[in-house]
């Protein structure tokens, strides 16, 4: 590849660089003038991810398969992802103009590191070598755990930080330890060079290492998908978050574990898929979906609500890998796509509206909602659409996710698995519509008097959000589509 | 020469070490140590693979040089968190840090 | 001969330190075991004919890590007054899981047939590091770098004592 | 293409909605009551035009032709085969019908006494409306199951939102809302499993291809992800414990909607599905069908007798009017495959008496449940042991009363006799048992009708002690005796006694929709 085209394919990663170090730049500059600062830069972080967003929608347009020497790969999977880390950004950002400098003053900071953090999932998802696998998930990572503790005079913020920082510190060793033994195994650590090595026979003393490298690294991968018993960190992390970092966490990142799972398994690991990974990929679904709800049941704050739920979900998404196939409809893999893609605009919805009471009220805890549809009917009939999404209830993008990952299950023939998901759906409906009997059911404290007021950026996030929740679950066929493209590419390689 | 498994056993046992100390001590830095430890174990078995796998490329090298790097850079983040911690709350007693409930 | 005796000597002097490290009662103490574990770590790379990276080790693990760690004890060091326990009551269980986990690894490690061969290392390792870091790992190189700006600027602005 | 009559009656009601929603009263500078007001209007307009469409669809129905008619297909989401197809055959035009009506009345009736929060109630009516049509039109699973979700949320808001506080409505709505849940999400895995044998999401096609007709195990599994659905929707025993507390908690138009409609969808799954779809699994089960059906007529009726509640009487004479229908779809699936002449005949009458009871109970128990509320405005209880004597004092309520109680509980001339009359009838030639134990329900029934509801309400001595104040449902005031009905309670009742008397005295032109269907149906299976 000439470097042109190295520069044409990593022209997304080297826009984000660029916005993140124009702001800290900018920053600097108006270093006197801190108004200004504050005022422009969310806006500056917001076209540059714009551009962002056009360039990689364009590169999507070209349909690539294209090597960076053998580091990385730009193909429409790893486009999908970037997408989806640049509009979660977009959203966040939306959501925090009024949040963060009201509680910090290191706001320009905040959104290139936002930025930064989206730069991190774009590396991540694109890369087709353990190393820099390794490096991106540290470098999303670190910004992770400073954007948590970012409000660093709270106590709960800077606790969340501390512990995810240890948890993610353990578990990113964990993940090199696995990723030793395969370089070890096979002399190389890009993933087709690795798949290569194996396909060539598998001699019975070698194969011995495939279940504990494959253990050892979904240790560091279900870290950043939060999956149970790896999740122990998010709770406390999404409680003392910023809201804003708690619902990137929530989604953007969360979809980078996922894309990384699915590429190193289904390119770096394909021959272990049987015996090795569809095994330990179930038991981690079935642990993580069903410890999330029941124990999501039991929150009383919406933010660890929340928390859980999204952990519940991600034994949903997981069922997409266990059960993956060639099928292009109910292939899996596509599934995935779509629930993580609906997923990002009703978890995303469903912290901005948290941010709106939380800016109102000052409190997270599911009391503050109680007659919210008196104080705030958008917010209410929002958070509602959101949870009925989460629920999995039609016309909603959470139903078509459901219905493509449970679909996949069924075709592979995995119906226990697909049972014990169903179960869950409904013990997770229970807890999302305790939320709906506070807002509509429950009196408000104050008689419904006191109404929330909701400024035009959070306004724009939640219509956008639930613009795109319903027309991804009534207008499916062209996300199934683009889906299962982005999928295919990965899906032929395996 | 050194049989490979010896340097893996080491490793092993350095990282079991490590291990240890990440799930028993409640100082948030002790913590933080064991972590070091288990990093150091996984450099052993790269540059010992690096040795006896693939001595002619450097790939083992480079990943455990990164590796390196990046520890550094997570040290001084953790460490400035720790720092933090301890100016809001007096403790950095992992088990203390309970203002979040769980 | 001699080698495999160095070897055993350096292994059981990275051991025991890392052992001293998880166990000693002051955590500072601790992070000088542990800076003499590093040590032994970076005798191990030389005798896998690893001279630059031994010295890389030294130079970030024993010179700044730890001295890092050494600051943060120092500046927390209200913390290592108390007279309570420094580990947790779980540790003997630990200790088992531990132990378990590692005859699990030294078993693994032992059993499995990694494709070992005999070559000699390349003429000039750190010209060969030079050229893979601008050559095939260009990208890590590159991100690398961002990382640690990223994180230095993190780093500060919470560890920063005003607003 | 022609005119897409089916498309407008489902998809009115939600552009009534989206109507009902927007800020009129802002805009033109409306008091809050004038905007209620105009909502209250805006609501029963566009309730009235899916109702107009669907008499014109009761008219414009082949009948003599049958099958499904009015079909529109469109691309919905091609990549994985789900189509926007909706038609309607025999058993679906007069449960469209059903619908509309009830839909209007419950609207109209609703614009009197719904006071508070009166926009949010009238969307989420309309939206329940959409919801059930759209299950009852729907030829593609996918679609039928989003249908059959979306009515599942306005009616746990009826409940949750205009419940009485004394009826726990917080803890009915979401138990409602859960059971219900239970029996989709298994409906959804067997959707997927016959789209993975068949190829299809397409009902029509689906019963043309039997799916898993080689694997009984897995046509077994796929059956009841169905049934269990459906039996949880009508409900039988032992999956009713919702229902009760759902009806006694919803509002007046709420509990008409619940027992009118939803409890429709069940038995209307069971017939347009589970029977065709997989007949052979249906024969299976059929004895056990027709053992749930029986026990839910004599479990409800007798339960029924140990009421105070007047509400929750009639809510568990639900329960037992719907374990006709299950007899009946259960006596039809056993006759499945029958040899003997005259079998197929049989069933297919039981299975006119089910459908025909469908419709029935719809209009019977629909409008008991209006007259409830019709007396509860005026008493703020439900308790029968504080009516008695009220024969004197409200007439006109007590004439209505007794024709509505009547055709409950069977009496020939009323609706309620022909399908009872056709499902045992045709019950007995095929299971002679069991159609005999449902029998005792049927006297139970004019049991708990005479005594717990005419007696207990209506005669002895009215005492003015038990309830001393009665409230005006007009104006809210306190009067010390019962007022009789209003006009627009009459309006509301009217119709639907219209229709227990028409089809009691005449039911051959809703008996001819189903007739051609079910004889269709066995004939083909």
């Amino acid at each position: 590849m000439t470097t042109a085209e190295t520069f044409l394919y990593l022209s997304p990663e080297l826009t984000l660089l660029l916005v993140a170090a124009l702001v800290f730049v900018l920053d600097l500059v108006w270093r006197r003038d801190p108004d200004r600062a504050h005022r422009w830069l969310p806006w500056v972080a917001m076209g540059g991810l714009a551009v962002a967003l056009i360039i990689t929608v364009a590169l999507m347009a070209r349909n690539p398969s294209a090597h960076i020497a053998t580091m990385m790969v730009i193909d429409p999977m790893s486009l999908f992802f970037v997408a989806i880390a640049i509009v979660g950004a977009m959203l966040v950002i939306l959501s925090a103009l009024d949040y963060i400098p009201a509680r910090t003053p290191y706001v320009s900071e905040f959104y290139a590191l936002v930025v930064v953090a989206v730069l991190a999932i774009a590396i991540i998802v694109s890369a087709n070598d353990l190393i820099l696998i390794y490096l991106g998930m540290e470098f999303l990572s670190i910004t992770s755990y400073i954007l948590v503790g970012f409000l660093k005079r709270n106590r709960g913020s800077v606790e969340g930080a501390l512990k995810y920082f240890l948890y993610g510190a353990a578990a990113s060793a964990v993940m090199l330890y696995g990723m030793s033994f395969l370089y070890g195994a096979t002399g190389a650590t890009d993933l087709e060079a690795i798949a290569r090595v194996f396909s060539g026979g598998l001699t019975g003393d070698l194969a011995l290492m495939g279940f504990p490298a494959i253990a050892l690294l979904m240790v560091g991968f279900g870290f950043k998908a939060s999956l149970v018993p790896f999740h122990q960190w998010a709770p406390d992390a999404y409680e003392g978050a910023p809201t804003p970092v708690t619902a990137f966490l929530a989604t953007a990142s969360k979809a980078a574990g996922f894309a990384i799972i699915a590429r190193v398994l289904l390119v770096g690991l394909p021959m272990f898929q049987e015996k090795e990974w569809v095994p330990i990929l179930m038991g981690l679904s079935i642990l993580t979906m069903t410890l999330g709800n029941l124990v999501a049941i039991q929150q009383r704050d919406m933010k660890r609500l929340l928390a859980y739920s999204s952990i519940a979900q991600a034994g949903y998404i997981l069922i997409g890998l266990v059960a993956i196939g060639r099928d292009v409809a109910f292939g899996g893999l596509s599934g995935l796509l779509v629930y993580l893609f609906a997923y990002l605009f009703t978890n995303i919805g469903a912290f901005v509206v948290v941010i709106a009471v939380e800016n109102a009220t000052g409190a997270t805890d599911l009391p503050a909602y109680a007659g919210l549809i008196r104080r705030s009917p958008l917010l209410a009939s929002m958070l509602l659409l959101f949870l009925l999404s989460l629920a999995g209830i039609p016309p909603t993008g959470g139903f078509l996710g459901k219905f493509l990952v449970f679909g996949a299950a069924i075709r592979a023939h995995f119906l226990t698995l697909a049972i014990i998901a169903i179960i869950n759906s409904v013990i997770a409906a229970f807890y999302y519509l305790n939320v709906v009997r506070y807002m509509f059911f429950v009196q408000p404290p104050d008689g419904g008097r006191k109404a929330i007021a909701v400024t035009p950026a959070i306004r724009v996030a939640l219509w956008v959000c639930a613009a795109m929740t319903l027309l991804i679950g009534v207008c499916a066929q062209p996300f199934v589509t683009w889906a299962a493209h982005s999928a295919s590419l990965l899906a032929a390689v395996w | 020469m050194i049989p490979l498994s010896w340097y893996l056993v080491v490793a092993a046992a350095l990282f079991s070490i490590g291990v240890y100390g990440v799930l028993t001590r409640r100082n948030a830095v002790g913590v933080l140590m064991g972590v070091e430890l288990m990093l150091n174990a996984v450099n052993l078995n790269l540059v010992a693979f690096w040795r006896y796998v693939t001595p002619t490329k450097m790939t083992g090298q480079v990943f455990a040089i990164i590796v390196i790097t990046v520890a550094a850079a997570e040290a001084a983040v953790g460490l400035a968190l720790v720092i933090a911690a301890y100016r809001t709350r007096r403790t950095v007693n992992v088990e203390e840090l309970d203002t979040l409930k769980g | 001969m001699l080698l495999r005796l160095i070897f055993v000597v350096v292994s059981a002097f990275t051991l025991g330190f890392a052992l001293l490290m998880v166990t000693a009662r002051s955590l500072f103490h601790s992070a000088l075991a542990m800076a003499a574990s590093f040590l032994g770590v970076a005798a191990l790379y030389i005798l896998l004919e690893a001279e630059f990276l031994a010295g890389v080790q030294i130079l970030i693990y024993v010179g700044a890590i730890a001295i890092l760690i050494i600051f943060a004890i120092m500046l927390s060091r209200g913390t290592m007054r108390t007279a309570e326990p420094v580990v947790n009551k779980q540790w003997p269980f630990v200790a088992v899981v531990a132990l378990s986990l590692f005859g699990l690894l030294a078993f693994l490690v032992s059993q499995v047939a990694w494709p070992a061969r005999s070559a000699e290392p390349m003429g000039d390792p750190i010209a060969a590091l030079g050229k893979a870091f601008v050559g095939p790992y260009v990208v890590p190189f590159e991100v690398a770098s961002v990382l640690l700006v990223v994180a230095m600027i993190g780093a500060i602005i919470i560890a920063r004592e005003k607003e | 293409m022609s005119f897409p009559i089916l498309t407008l009656i489902t998809f009115v009601p939600l552009l009534g909605a989206i109507l009902c929603l927007l800020p009129w009263g802002q805009w033109l500078g409306w008091s809050k009551a004038r905007e209620e007001d105009f909502i209250r209007l805006l609501a029963i307009l566009f309730s009235l035009v899916p109702l107009i469409l669907a008499v014109f669809l009761w008219l414009a129905y082949d009948k003599a032709a049958g099958g499904f008619q009015f079909e529109e297909m469109a691309a919905w989401i091609p990549a994985l085969g789900v189509s926007y197809h909706i038609g309607v055959d025999g058993l679906s035009v007069p449960l469209v019908f059903l619908t509309t009506l009830l839909t209007t009345l419950g609207l109209y009736y609703s614009s009197h006494v719904i006071k508070h929060r009166v926009r949010e109630f009238f969307v989420l009516f309309l939206l329940l409306e959409m919801g059930m049509l759209g299950v009852f039109v729907s030829l593609d699973f996918v679609l039928f199951y989003v249908f059959w979700e979306i009515g599942l949320v306005p009616m746990y808001f009826l409940i949750g939102i205009w419940g009485h506080e004394e009826d726990r409505p917080q803890y009915s709505a979401i138990k409602f809302f859960l059971y219900t849940l239970v029996g989709s999400v298994a409906m959804l895995l067997a959707i997927l499993g016959v789209y993975f044998d068949t190829g299809t999401f397409d009902i029509v096609k689906a019963i043309a291809l039997k799916p898993f007709a080689a694997n009984p195990m897995l046509a077994g599994l796929a059956f009841w992800g169905f049934f269990l659905a459906f039996a949880i929707k009508m409900p039988v025993w032992p999956f009713h414990t919702w229902l009760p507390d759902a009806h006694t908690a919803a509002p007046t138009a709420g509990s008409v909607i619940l027992a009118g409609v939803l409890l429709k969808l069940g038995a209307y799954g069971l017939i347009r599905i589970n029977l065709p779809v997989f007949p052979t699994a249906a024969k299976t089960w059929a004895p056990l069908m027709i053992a749930l059906g029986v026990i839910s007529i004599v479990y409800g009726a007798l339960v029924c007798m140990a009421q105070t509640d007047l509400k929750r009487l009639i809510a568990y004479s639900s329960v037992s009017h719907m374990g006709y229908v299950m007899l009946g779809v259960g006596a039809a699936a056993f006759a499945i495959g029958m040899k003997r002449a005259g079998a197929l005949d049989s069933a297919a009458m039981a299975l006119n008496g089910a459908a025909l009871q469908m419709f029935n109970h719809g209009i019977i128990t629909g409008g008991l449940f209006f007259l409830v509320g019709v007396i509860y405005e005026r008493a703020h209880t439900r308790e029968l042991n504080l009516f008695g004597g009220l024969s004197a004092k409200v007439p006109y309520y007590y004439g209505l009363m007794m024709v509505t109680a009547l055709a409950s509980l069977g009496l020939p001339g009323l609706a309620g006799f022909w399908s009872e009359f056709f499902v045992f009838r045709g019950a007995f030639d095929l299971v002679r048992v069991w159609a005999a134990i449902g029998v005792i329900g049927v006297v139970i029934t004019a049991a708990y009708i005479l005594w717990r509801i005419v007696q207990s309400v209506f005669l002895g001595q009215y005492d003015p002690q038990k309830i001393a104040h009665w409230t005006n449902p007009a104006d809210g005031n306190m009067t010390h005796e019962p007022m009789d009905v209003l006009l627009f309670e009459k309006v509301t009742l009217w119709p639907l006694i219209f229709f227990m008397i028409l089809f009691g005295v005449y039911p051959t032109p809703i008996l001819d929709f189903f007739n051609r269907m079910t004889m269709a149906l066995m004939h083909g299976l």
